[in-house]
């Protein structure tokens, strides 16, 4: 049985049988206990687990990565939530330093099953220093997984299997979608890492586009339907690692490819994934590869700048009708 | 040593109204603003100063021209008292580009750099290392300024607290930290974030002169202030002051608070720092009723002249912004 | 007149220079007073200067980066130095959320002339913290400059062009060039941001590099003359700002590319690079673009292993050689 | 309370000898290291524990099966102190597969996390939040394991000593943070880094139980641990343990350290801690010159064993680390 949910609440269930099923899983985070977490993620798992299982901690995002990761070396499951992924930047010498690199570092010996759940992105006038969407530092980093959902059913899948991997997990979220809702089925739900997901099969264009970008995606999808173009949607849920194999295969198909970030275009995730599929793909791409992405500015207030800095669903369009010459190139956002 | 004991004069009448004046201002801004908040005129996040405003007040009033102060999330207070234009502030609240930061900022970042203000802060316990910097620039010019920074008891909790106000010891700056503990930071009480919550004594444990005032006591504030500018601009600077304060309501303008006890609440509210500067320049000056009812007046009226005039500006246009971007 | 000096030399002279014409220029770092600093780049300079403008700090990178941020933004000159950029980790929030955004958020009224001087690469065996790229964090975050020189003349001229504008800068130097020579006019050298230096002519195929990659692209230029390919090796000297327009003119002389980069393939500058490459300059190219990068994986101790993790003189020449469909393509270093 | 004070017993002989062999292991492992480094051996860092052996010794002494260690970059004596393998110490550091980290990781992060040592660390003051971590791991698993974090004064000035170590503090984890305090950070005195030497009033401050004791007495140093760990398994930690000592030379092997003052450098020499480990083995036990000689030879040996071991390993292949790339 299959039922419609939020994605916050799809994320709660995960964390929920996970520290049903398993007693070292734990959660410390900023107001996430007594309070519920800011975007409720994780309320009512106080009443049920108790206060050493799920903390409240003062502000103080180093110490929390570095507390989090430590006890993952020491064969703990943390889960540490950051408010906003832009704090996680007081937490980088952990993730980047030690989280990272402690398996290599110990030849193998030393696993970190540590997770860091935050979200980004845009969304009213919060500002430059709570709208920014970080991936690529992450994706940059090797021994990081990154993950970042799009959808309910992805949400708990892929918390699922973090829970149960042993690599420092990167788990983004986005401010945008937790109170979206998707079919999710009842019962277990795992969802490997590095299985991109088609939200939508298309044949003309491959539009790919993860978090807060996919519901844009789509729309744009529907409506270049209208116009006759079939695009398809690929998530790629999981950044690292990546479904080059999808990637490639998709590109194949459609020749033509859009790549949808709401992070800056200067250094993004997107040109990455934009250099792999040249360099694999050279051959069959019948037109330069667009990406449409954040502007290379930190995010304003002013919410019609907001609007500006990020992608919307008429840039996606204009991008696929290029990728057909159907539209001449304007200067690409950069 | 207690401030009290310190007070060399009583204060003057100048100085009690300008109290009250500053004090009654960031209520006015805050309960006026909130209300804009509510009719959707202000979007994003709007943290309250209701309540901690005898800390902004105290401190401003023992700077001089020159100085600098940093400032948190919850930046109004100290940016009224500072000296800030309400019309730019309200402006910025709008996202209009007559505001401090052409809309381009909001409540969590103004500022106003050719004053000396370094402005409000999203990233909580930032203003110390950024206050402590320009601390660290008044000593290379070689000018006696003072820096503040106003934190908060969540601030002090940040790693850069201790690595900065260490850098602010051991190279003397002229530079003050206020802490408003005012006891939580959203929900979370203060006990439930350290077993020590005299913050103060963080500050003594790397040789830093430490004080603790009542934060709702403008007078006192002041008073402890005014020794330590005076100390900073001898050289005997840094010097940590924690003011105990508690919120009026909420963490922001959607927080209804509720896990705030009602008997803490009422405690504060007993001693309201606007009602202690009115009573202070009342009592002390014997000042009438209407001269105090025309300070607040005017004061009532300078913020609704703010609004109008923000209604009335226009937002930064796209081409603008692109210019920016082209440049930045 | 020209003199041969060292690559720290010339940043010595860069910051004397400054120093002496800018009471406002400071330098703080850890052992660079007393000490001269680790690589020797700050010698003579506390006696010079005192010990007001030339300090030693106690380890905390991040209270120094914030403190270096806070005293740009209140009209001094600071020069943080950090000893290796894997510790600019502990400092990313005051770059990425203070330094990179507050002339955003003061709708262009505050500006921040800090310079952050640090070192990276592989040397020695210095293990997985000791030996990171990471210019690829920086060059993502709107509003930070990111200068990378790889001869003295260049680290001399943008350093003195750094502590002249207006904005933040992180300028990254290379454990392995300190000791290297170059020319270096006497006298005044001033070189603006981003303007890329073709370090040598060439027009079968562009070789883009920086940092301790030009070195090994000026050895691998040699030798494919030898067998008669003339690469142009592009410098762009500044990755923030990027000469774009140079890089396009190279590449629509030699329609073939190579991009060099030491740090780690996934998500690096050399992706971005790629993506611009492609974005416009997509029907000039008569291959793909390769990309010559470090392995995914933290660099080990071992000095075999670390010697494998980042790009040698024979693979560039591997790369540039498929470029011109000289050698079959094979599984590219990712 | 001094630690002198709480001594329930004198010491058995089998400590005073286990605390002199382990002392006497380091002092070898060290000397002879660093021959090794300048024949080539040896690439990247080398930080000799030489000088600060008494901690270690005494810290170690005082744990048991099943508790857990964190280290620095300075970090040999910790791991011999721990009952490392030197076999696999030596390997390590001549980056061969029989290493503890497989080549992979050198004197810098030598770990054996199956026997709860989490590894020496190359970023100064990271070894707090993982060990802080590692104690609040045990807290969610329920055992009674105390997890200790060696740090240095320099490690006191990163920020996260203050954020984890408060976490700790609320949390009452079963932890404790020694402080190798050897007054030195590379060539920069403490006295330069902080008003306040005396680091462990930055544990008062936040409430945690803290005290101070010579590092170069082994037996001092055992005995306060002893009762910190007690504590710790009584649900009292965390502690704080500031040792003071005085490294025997540079910073890394290729420092010469002429910024180290000779008297300073001569008045802690006088106060060896392997000297004072061998004398309370003899005056304590009377054990003869004879057995003495007999526990430094088998030390010796094993040491040269080692290295022979060492050389004869081989490296990890490229074919091995391709595959554990792929892995990654
Ligand atoms: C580094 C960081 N972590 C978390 C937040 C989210 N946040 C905003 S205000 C706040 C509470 C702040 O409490 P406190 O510092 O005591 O200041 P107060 O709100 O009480 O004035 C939190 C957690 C933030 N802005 N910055
Ligand atoms: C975060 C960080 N900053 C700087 C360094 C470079 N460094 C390595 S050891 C050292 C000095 C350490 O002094 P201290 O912490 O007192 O330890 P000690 O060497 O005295 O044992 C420095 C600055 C580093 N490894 N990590
Ligand atoms: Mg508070
Ligand atoms: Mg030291």
């Amino acid at each position: 049985m299959t039922r419609e949910i939020m994605y916050r609440d799809a994320l709660r269930e995960a964390i929920d049988e996970e520290m049903a099923a398993n007693p070292l899983v734990f959660i410390i985070g900023e107001g996430i206990a007594e309070r519920g977490g800011s975007y409720k993620v994780t309320e009512g798992l106080l009443g049920k687990y108790g206060p050493k299982r799920v903390r409240d901690t003062p502000i103080a995002e180093a110490g929390m990565i570095g507390v989090g990761v430590g006890a993952a070396i020491a064969g703990a499951r943390p889960i540490v939530e950051i408010l906003y992924v832009d704090f996680a930047m007081l937490g980088m010498d952990m993730l980047v330093n030690q989280a990272a690199k402690f398996r290599l570092m110990t030849g193998g010996n030393g696993r970190v099953p540590f997770i860091m759940r935050t979200q980004g992105g845009t969304g009213g006038g919060v500002a430059a220093q709570h709208s920014q969407s970080l991936e690529a530092m992450f994706y940059h980093v090797p021994g990081l997984k990154v993950v970042i959902p799009s959808q309910p059913a992805d949400a708990k899948g892929l918390l699922k299997y973090a829970l149960r991997q042993q690599d420092p997990v990167i788990f983004l979220e986005h401010k945008h979608l937790y109170m979206t809702k998707g079919p999710v089925p009842e019962g277990e739900l795992v969802i490997e890492f590095g299985k991109a997901d088609i939200k939508r099969p298309g044949k003309d264009v491959t539009i790919i586009a993860w978090s807060n970008m996919v519901p844009r995606a789509l729309e744009a999808a529907a409506k270049l339907a209208e116009e006759g173009i079939e695009a398809e949607v690929l998530d790629p849920r999981t950044l690292v690692p990546l479904d080059k194999e999808a990637i490639l295969a998709s590109v194949a198909k459609t020749n033509r490819v859009v790549i949808v970030q709401e992070a800056v275009r200067r250094g993004g995730v997107a040109s990455d994934i934009c250099s792999i599929i040249q360099e694999e793909a050279f051959y069959s791409l019948d037109a330069p590869v667009e990406i449409v992405a954040g502007l290379n500015i930190p995010v304003p207030f002013n919410l019609e700048l907001e609007k500006a800095s990020v992608p919307q669903v008429p840039d996606i369009i204009a991008a696929a009708r290029r990728t057909l010459h159907l539209q001449p190139r304007a200067l690409a956002a950069q | 040593m207690p401030a009290s004991a310190k007070r060399a004069n009583a204060p003057s009448a100048e100085l009690l109204e300008k109290l009250f004046r500053t004090a009654y201002k960031i209520r006015v801004f805050e309960t006026e603003g909130i209300k804009l908040y509510r009719q959707g005129l202000i979007r994003g996040y709007f943290h309250p100063y209701l309540g901690q405003e005898g800390i902004a007040t105290g401190v401003c009033a023992a700077l001089s021209e020159g100085d600098i102060i940093a400032s948190t999330h919850r930046g109004h207070g100290h940016c009224i008292a500072w000296g800030a234009d309400v019309k730019k502030m309200v402006a910025e609240l709008l996202q209009k580009e007559s505001g401090y930061c052409r809309g381009y900022g909001g409540s969590m970042h103004i500022a106003d750099i050719s004053k000396g203000n370094l402005g409000a802060n999203g990233i909580v316990g930032a203003g110390t290392p950024l206050g402590v910097g320009a601390a660290l620039a008044n000593q290379i010019k070689g000018n006696d300024a003072v820096t503040v920074t106003f934190s908060s008891d969540g601030g002090s909790n940040n790693g850069t607290f201790l690595e900065s106000l260490n850098l602010a010891a051991i190279w003397n700056l002229s530079y003050v930290l206020v802490i408003e503990n005012n006891h939580y930071a959203v929900s979370t009480r203060i006990e439930d974030s350290t077993r020590e919550p005299d913050l103060y004594k963080r500050g003594l444990a790397i040789g830093v002169e430490s004080h603790q005032v009542d934060g709702n006591d403008p007078l006192a504030v002041y008073h402890l202030m005014r020794d330590a500018v005076q100390k900073c601009r001898e050289g005997k600077g840094p010097i940590l002051i924690e003011a105990k304060t508690f919120r009026h309501m909420g963490h922001h303008v959607n927080d209804p608070g509720k896990y705030m006890p009602e008997k803490e609440l009422a405690h504060y509210k007993e001693r309201d720092p606007v009602d202690r500067a009115r009573n202070a320049l009342t009592e002390m000056t014997g000042i009438d009723k209407s001269q105090i009812d025309a300070i607040e007046e005017a004061i009532r009226k300078e913020f609704d002249d703010a609004v109008e005039f923000s209604k009335a500006s226009r937002e930064i246009t796209l081409a603008e912004f692109q210019q920016f971007i082209d440049s930045y």
